[in-house]
């Protein structure tokens, strides 16, 4: 469904990936992991054309979407939920979702944020609320519900736990789950371990811009010394 | 009487500086050629005013002229530019202001021209004791009907989420499908639209002549300065604040009455430095 | 372009400009010499606001504000005190120190755009001054002013000789400034100034008051702009509110933009093809500024970095193939 | 004297045989000297005009029409006097004094003209003063008003073809003062020539016992008046006497009108505000003002009646050249030019030429007019009302106010005619 | 007690991030500060280095109330910070970034009257410094054009220029390679001799082996302090920083 070939991407000068390659089927879970700076957001980012590859190629459904502009790639069904719940703190939470559905002109919106009110209750009593008062884990589930709107078929989600507490965690990592149920590819970069290891069915460990190893939740696991050096953690 | 007065000036300052207020928040850009989108309002309200014979039609027709020429401008000149320094889109604006002022001089020479008031509209109406010039009343009217429409397409369609968002933003929205450059051409062609209705609504009031743009545009910038840089709040509040500014100074700064609004600006930057309403991140 | 070359560079073009004067009326008209006198006078202040604009950052709109402080502060002392060139001048600085640091300390607390329209507020207050103060400034009619002597006040004061004594003398100021500001830049401070513009918040982590570096860079350029005032009324025996006018503050940006901010020289160039140009243009075409408005279009987008800045750019590139 | 030695000097160097250097040497010690390069006459060759007016940016309209006088009164001439052609060169002085002073420069340095026509601003005219003096070139001003140029800025080179502020607008305060009424109400644009108009004004009505209601003074440039205009209309006065130029003027006329002043006072001002141009834009706005004129397009003398029509001829009735108080300005410029090489048979040497314009007298189109000693015109001075005449705004003039000059005002020949009038 | 820091809060509007924090920093240790990601860790640094005033609590260096200086002041009082982001100044060189750094600490470091080419000891130390974080072969490369590894030190020797007596270290590994971190470690270690540091660090197996003493935060407050053997045995310590689930 979408594969990614040797792609190198640069900030400026400096040179971030190097000669990445994953392959996404549908309905895949799939993790990528490693530690700040290692790439992760570099590499959603330029799987969503914000910043693309000099070199190399991201495919999608047979068709090369390297050069895509972002808005383009969003209208192929691919979404980013962005690193830092990227939400728009002055807009309602309501204009935070409607804002995702203006270029999808098949979707109806009312439906459409029902279903998001439904999934997320408490965006539904927030609708009208400002996103600057919400919570880090409201806006969390803002992120992920304006990720979820019409016709979502690959959600890259940057790091979602970061920064949340405990009980908001394990929110989230349901969350993910249900959303695994719904046919929806899923591609999540995070440094949470056990999350990833919990909601993912395969991993990708990235480090200094480059793949150091890939494998199922079983081989990671039972490869704790890779984990230890890449991610400086005893899991 | 007096603050009906500033609150004229005050409401023309909302029209002129809104398009400019907006251009800035989503399109990072100073522009300087507002000034000259408002003066060709203002020429393009003229000529059409008597072709048509009909200042409504102009009213209406003299916005869509300069919204194309808004369009060339970003289109030709602005769009290379994006990310740069301020600093450059504001000379670049500033030449494309002396290319526009000299233009006009090309088509409609250097004369004066005045445009008539509408029939309807001339006169004197009183009203609680005062009496105030019938079109003054409707400049005020009309342009807080404006501001109200600005303020409903900005907060209740989707066009208007979008622009808000921009100017948050502009990469988030990128990536939730929304093709920014043409957001930026749309946004750029409305403020110029607005700086055309100001030039053609004012007209009858004023005069129309070739340094018209140039006379406005600093009063523009600096509702948008002590506004708050792309706060379309600040700048309602800005271009009210300084209205009555201008007012105090006609009546009480004899003699120094142009100080006012440097007054007002310095006063307001020292103990705000980024303008009233702030983005605070 | 190595330093040798550069040197070398500089000082031709030091003794073209020393040997100018000679080719008048012969070769060309005296015209000229006034003309390059006026270009020279500029060119001290771009170099001051260069340490400003260019190498701080701090790109000021309301630098005319010196310049036109010098000018009256030589009018009013010509007419009611000495007409010797030097008493202007130190009169001139002290007013300068007393109005730069008023202005250079409000002004520093903003940034940017606020800093840009702060700095153009206090200029224009002060235009408005003296254009509304008719008693005192003659309004918008300016001052005449007599000629300006040049010697030791009461032993011995001659009278420039024009065009060409005045021409060496802002001659030799254009040269003291340019070493002066070449040592400014060179200077610790100078390198200090440079990292402010880069990364203002890093210096600032490193144990320097920023504010306190960015008023003296403030006072500095202003210093350069008062007494390029001073000489440009001194030489016009003239005066008006016109030289503390915000388009004069943009001209100043204009011309360092396109000659390439940041590098000392390219102000000064940007300023001899916006003035000759200018006087050219405008004697050729009553529609000049149309062209003078695509010119500056045309350099903000395919040589943003202006002329000196392209051209050195190129010769690097040039240099590494 | 100066000139003797840069002579002097000249053929010393010539005789020490240093013959290469000699032309430039010679130019560089002159200006050295501080000397003015002498200006001996050419005898051929063509007669120089340079022309420093503003051609670009809000006064263009007065310059123009300034320069379409000029040269119809110079080709009317057949373009050249004795055969010798008149070369009119034009700079443009944007309303810029430093720029209009270094044009200024250029024209006598590098063109070497004979004569200098310009400028229109006031500031310009102080700016070139000096250099003009110094220099020593006959320049005819065709329009600043500012009257110290006749006055404390006085030199034997400068002439004004034009009309001061002082002499527009002091005869209308006697008028006023006679037909309108006791108590005013005055204007003026805050610059030296609103001032000044102002101020000649109140010293003849308040002369004459009338009294000042009260002032504003409005910023140049000025887009709104309401304010001013709702203190005006709040004072009570019968009378307002203001004075604008430009568009200034064409704003505050119309703005007035849609405050209503002209219903409830009678409205006066001078010459400028109503220049052609301006009233083709105040129209209706207009109407009923009463003004004090030198010229107007309705005055009926022969001379006028003649111009009106070769001017018309002239321009091909361009409409954006349309006749104006300018272009008499312009044309009586173009005049006094003539009038000088004919004193001096065609001599240009600018003594000369000063000699020979001293006590000049013309018939102008606004009437019989005389330089006296000051340079400056005397001049018949006119009321008018503006009146709707076919489809456009005219003045009806109705009556002559006899004839005026600017007076040598105050001690030592300087006056504090800058002074913003503050009522007490 | 070369530092102390009592009972500090900090928030942005309505998001606390650090809440009645106090630790000490005794003079020659290196105390560490781990916690996972968004634990305050950096706001605890911002408000310490000047570049936030804390909202209550007070910072005592060498005894002195310090709470709210300037950055300018603490920088001349002997505090340094490097940052975890790449804060220098790309467009100067190396050796330009070093001598910024050193200069603040030189006689008229601000004159107008010096040339800088002409200060033997600027250049004599600058180079000092570079040889000691090994980027002496790349003095004279734009800092922007450096490998990532190259910058990372670059960070460090900038905040060394100035001759601190308390150095701050924000995630000076962050994205390194092993084999780079490696070569960091052992220059901490080695800075560790002649300077009291504060460091933040991502890398646990790295924080036991180098630090003296490591306090470990979580949602702005403290959950532990004490010896690397200490927070080793220390269960809230493993699941906070592992990622809860």
């Amino acid at each position: 469904m979408m594969s990614v070939e040797d792609v190198h991407t640069y900030y400026g000068p400096s040179h971030v990936l190097h000669g990445i390659d994953l392959l996404l089927e549908k309905g895949d879970v799939i993790s990528v992991m490693g530690r700040n700076g290692a790439g992760k957001t570099t590499l959603m980012r330029t799987i969503m054309g914000l910043t693309p590859a000099r070199q190399g190629t991201v495919g999608f459904d047979g068709r090369d979407i390297t050069r895509l502009k972002p808005h383009d790639i969003f209208r192929l069904g691919i979404r980013l939920v962005p690193q830092g719940r990227n939400v728009f703190p002055k807009l309602t939470v309501e204009e935070n979702l409607r804002l995702a559905l203006v270029a999808q002109k098949s979707a109806d919106p009312r439906s459409e944020l029902e279903k998001a009110y439904d999934r997320f209750p408490i965006l539904g009593q927030r609708r009208q609320q400002k996103v600057k008062g919400l919570s880090g884990g409201e806006r969390q589930m803002l992120a992920i519900a304006r990720g979820l709107l019409g016709k979502t078929r690959i959600l890259l989600m940057d790091e979602p736990s970061e920064g949340l507490a405990p009980l908001i965690i394990r929110e989230l990592h349901d969350t993910i789950l249900e959303i695994k149920t719904e046919d929806i590819t899923i591609f999540l970069a995070e440094q949470n371990v056990k999350m990833a290891l919990s909601v993912c069915d395969r991993h990708y460990i990235l480090e200094k811009g480059e793949i150091r190893f890939t494998g199922t939740t079983e081989e990671m696991s039972a490869n704790k010394d890779i984990m230890i050096q890449t991610l400086g953690v005893s899991a | 009487m007096t603050v009906l007065n500033g609150l004229t000036m005050g409401m023309v300052l909302v029209l002129v500086a809104g398009g400019l207020s907006i251009i800035f928040g989503m399109l990072d850009v100073l522009n300087f050629a507002h000034g000259s989108l408002y003066m060709l309002g203002g020429y393009l309200g003229y000529t059409l005013s008597i072709a048509t014979g009909s200042f409504w039609l102009a009213l209406l027709l003299a916005p869509v002229g300069v919204a194309m020429v808004g369009f060339f401008i970003e289109f030709f000149t602005l769009r290379p530019l994006y990310g740069r320094p301020p600093l450059h889109h504001l000379l670049l604006t500033f030449g494309i202001s002396l290319i526009a002022q000299n233009a006009v001089k090309f088509i409609w020479g250097n004369d004066i021209y005045s445009v008539e008031t509408p029939e309807s509209l001339t006169g004197i109406v009183e009203f609680l004791g005062i009496a105030y010039p019938t079109y003054r009343l409707f400049i005020l009217l009309f342009s807080i009907g404006i501001a109200i429409l600005m303020w409903l397409l900005i907060t209740k369609t989707r066009y208007g989420i979008v622009v808000r968002a921009g100017t948050e933003d502009i990469e988030t929205l990128e990536a939730h499908g929304i093709d920014t450059r043409k957001v930026f051409t749309g946004v750029f062609i409305l403020g110029s639209a607005l700086a055309a209705i100001a030039g053609a609504a004012v007209a009858p009031m004023r005069t129309v002549y070739p340094q018209m743009g140039i006379d406005i545009i600093i009063d523009a910038f600096v509702v948008v300065i002590i506004g708050g840089l792309g706060s379309i709040r600040g700048t309602v509040i800005g271009a009210l604040i300084l209205g009555q500014a201008i007012q105090m100074g006609a009546v009480f700064l004899t003699g120094f009455a142009d100080a006012a609004i440097y007054i007002v600006m310095a006063g307001i930057l020292l103990f705000k430095p980024s303008g009233l309403v702030a983005e605070s991140n | 372009m190595s330093a040798f070359y550069r040197k070398i560079l500089l000082l031709a073009t030091l003794l073209v400009l020393v040997l100018f004067p000679f080719g008048a009326p012969g070769l060309y008209s005296g015209y000229y010499v006034d003309l390059f006198t006026k270009i020279m006078i500029f060119g001290i202040v771009l170099l001051g606001f260069d340490i400003l604009a260019g190498y701080t950052g701090l790109v000021s709109l309301g630098h005319a504000m010196f310049f036109g402080l010098g000018g009256y502060s030589s009018a009013f002392i010509i007419i009611h005190l000495s007409s010797n060139l030097f008493v202007c001048l130190i009169v001139a600085l002290l007013a300068t120190l007393v109005v730069g640091l008023v202005v250079g300390y409000f002004s520093t607390q903003t940034k940017d755009i606020f800093f840009v329209f702060l700095t153009l507020a206090f200029a224009q207050f002060l235009y408005l001054t003296a254009f509304n103060l008719t008693t005192v400034t003659g309004g918008d009619n300016g001052l005449s002013l007599p000629q300006v002597t040049l010697g030791i006040p009461g032993l011995w004061e001659t009278l420039i000789p024009r065009p060409s004594g005045f021409y060496y003398l802002v001659l030799v100021f254009l040269v003291l400034s340019f070493l002066y500001c070449r040592r400014v830049i060179k200077s610790p401070f100078g390198r200090v100034l440079v990292g402010i513009r880069e990364n203002e918040e890093r210096v600032s982590f490193l144990g320097y008051n920023v504010r306190l570096l960015k008023i003296k860079a403030f006072m500095i350029s202003a210093f350069f702009a008062a007494i390029a005032g001073v000489l440009f009324a001194t030489y016009q025996e003239f005066v008006s509110p016109e030289m503390l006018h915000w388009s004069i503050s943009g001209d100043f940006i204009l011309m360092s933009v396109l000659g390439g901010m940041g590098t000392l020289i390219g102000p000064v160039v940007g300023g001899v093809i916006l003035l000759w140009g200018g006087d050219v243009l405008s004697s050729l075409t009553e529609n000049w500024m149309i062209f003078i408005g695509g010119f500056f279009v045309l350099m903000i987008i395919l040589a943003p970095k202006g002329v000196v800045g392209t051209i050195s750019d190129l010769l690097n590139t040039e240099k590494r193939k | 004297m100066e000139e003797k030695q840069g002579v002097s000097r000249r053929s010393f160097l010539k005789n020490a045989g240093v013959i290469g250097g000699a032309v430039a040497l010679g130019g560089i010690t002159n200006s050295f000297l501080g000397g003015s390069p002498a200006y001996a006459a050419a005898s051929s060759g063509p007669i120089k005009i340079g022309v420093v007016l503003p051609f670009s940016r809000a006064y263009k309209v007065i310059g123009d029409r300034v320069f379409a006088g000029l040269e119809l009164a110079l080709q009317q001439a057949g373009g050249q006097f004795k055969g010798r052609k008149f070369e009119i060169i034009k700079e443009d002085s944007e309303i810029k004094p430093n720029v209009a002073l270094t044009k200024t420069k250029k024209l006598v340095e590098r063109d070497k003209v004979d004569f200098i026509v310009g400028p229109v601003s006031s500031a310009a005219a102080a700016a070139m003063r000096n250099y003009i003096h110094q220099k020593k070139v006959p320049m005819i001003i065709p329009t600043a008003g500012n009257a110290l140029i006749t006055g404390k800025l006085f030199s034997p080179y400068l002439f004004r073809a034009s009309i001061s502020h002082w002499i527009f607008a002091h005869p209308m305060g006697y008028w006023v003062h006679d037909n309108l009424g006791k108590e005013a109400y005055v204007a003026g644009a805050n610059y030296a020539a609103g001032q000044q108009q102002v101020w000649a004004f109140t010293m003849s009505f308040r002369g004459k016992g009338g009294k000042i209601k009260g002032a504003v003074y409005p910023p140049l440039n000025e887009k709104d008046y309401a304010p001013y205009l709702t203190k005006i209309a709040d004072s009570g006065a019968k009378i307002y006497f203001g004075w604008f130029a430009g568009n200034d003027a064409v704003n505050f006329c119309r703005q007035a009108d849609q405050f209503g002043l002209k219903k409830k006072m009678k409205m006066a001002t001078t010459g400028w505000f109503f220049e052609r141009n301006n009233l083709a834009a105040q129209k209706a706005a207009a109407e009923g003002w009463y003004c004090c004129f030198n010229w107007a397009i309705t005055l009926d003398n022969p001379v006028n009646k003649e111009f009106v029509k070769q001017y018309n001829k002239f321009t091909k009735n361009d409409a954006s050249l349309s006749a104006s108080v300018s272009s008499v300005h312009g044309y009586d410029a173009g005049q006094m030019i003539l009038k000088g090489l004919e004193g001096t048979n065609g001599d240009t040497n600018s003594d000369k030429i000063v000699k020979a314009l001293e006590g000049l007298k013309l018939d102008s189109p606004r009437g019989s007019i005389e330089l006296d000693a000051q340079h400056e015109m005397i001049q018949p001075m006119y009321v008018g009302k503006i009146v709707k005449s076919g489809n456009a705004y005219e003045a009806d003039i109705f009556a002559e106010l006899g004839r005026w000059t600017t007076p040598l005002l105050g001690a030592n020949n300087t006056y504090s005619v800058g002074e913003p009038f503050i009522v007490k | 007690m070369l530092l102390q820091v009592n009972d500090i809060t900090k928030s942005f509007s309505q998001l606390r991030v650090l809440t009645d924090l106090s630790f000490e920093v005794k003079k020659g240790e290196l105390k560490a500060i781990i916690g996972p990601n968004g634990a305050g860790k950096t706001t605890l640094f911002n408000t310490i280095t000047g570049r936030y005033a804390p909202d209550s609590g007070t910072i005592l260096f060498q005894g002195k109330d310090v709470t709210g200086l300037k950055p300018h002041n603490l920088s001349r009082m002997g505090i340094a910070r490097s940052f975890q982001i790449n804060n220098f100044f790309s467009n100067l060189t190396t050796r330009e970034n070093i001598h910024l750094a050193f200069q603040s600490v030189l006689k008229g470091s601000t004159s107008i009257w010096r040339n800088i080419r002409k200060e033997d000891s600027l250049e004599e130390r600058s180079t000092e410094i570079m040889e000691w974080i090994g980027l002496l072969e790349q003095r004279d490369e734009l800092a922007m054009n450096l490998s990532y590894g190259d910058q990372r030190k670059l960070e460090i020797g900038l905040a060394l220029g100035t001759n601190p007596s308390l150095l701050f270290l924000d995630e000076p590994t962050s994205g390194m390679s092993r084999f780079e971190s490696g070569a960091m470690i052992k220059l901490i270690e080695a800075l560790s001799e002649r300077v009291t540091i504060v460091l933040i660090e991502h890398d646990i197996e790295l924080v036991m082996k180098v630090s003296d003493s490591i306090l470990v935060i979580n949602y702005g407050e403290k959950i532990a302090e004490g010896t690397p053997a200490e927070i080793e045995k220390n269960d809230e310590v493993q699941r906070v920083y592992l990622g809860g689930l």
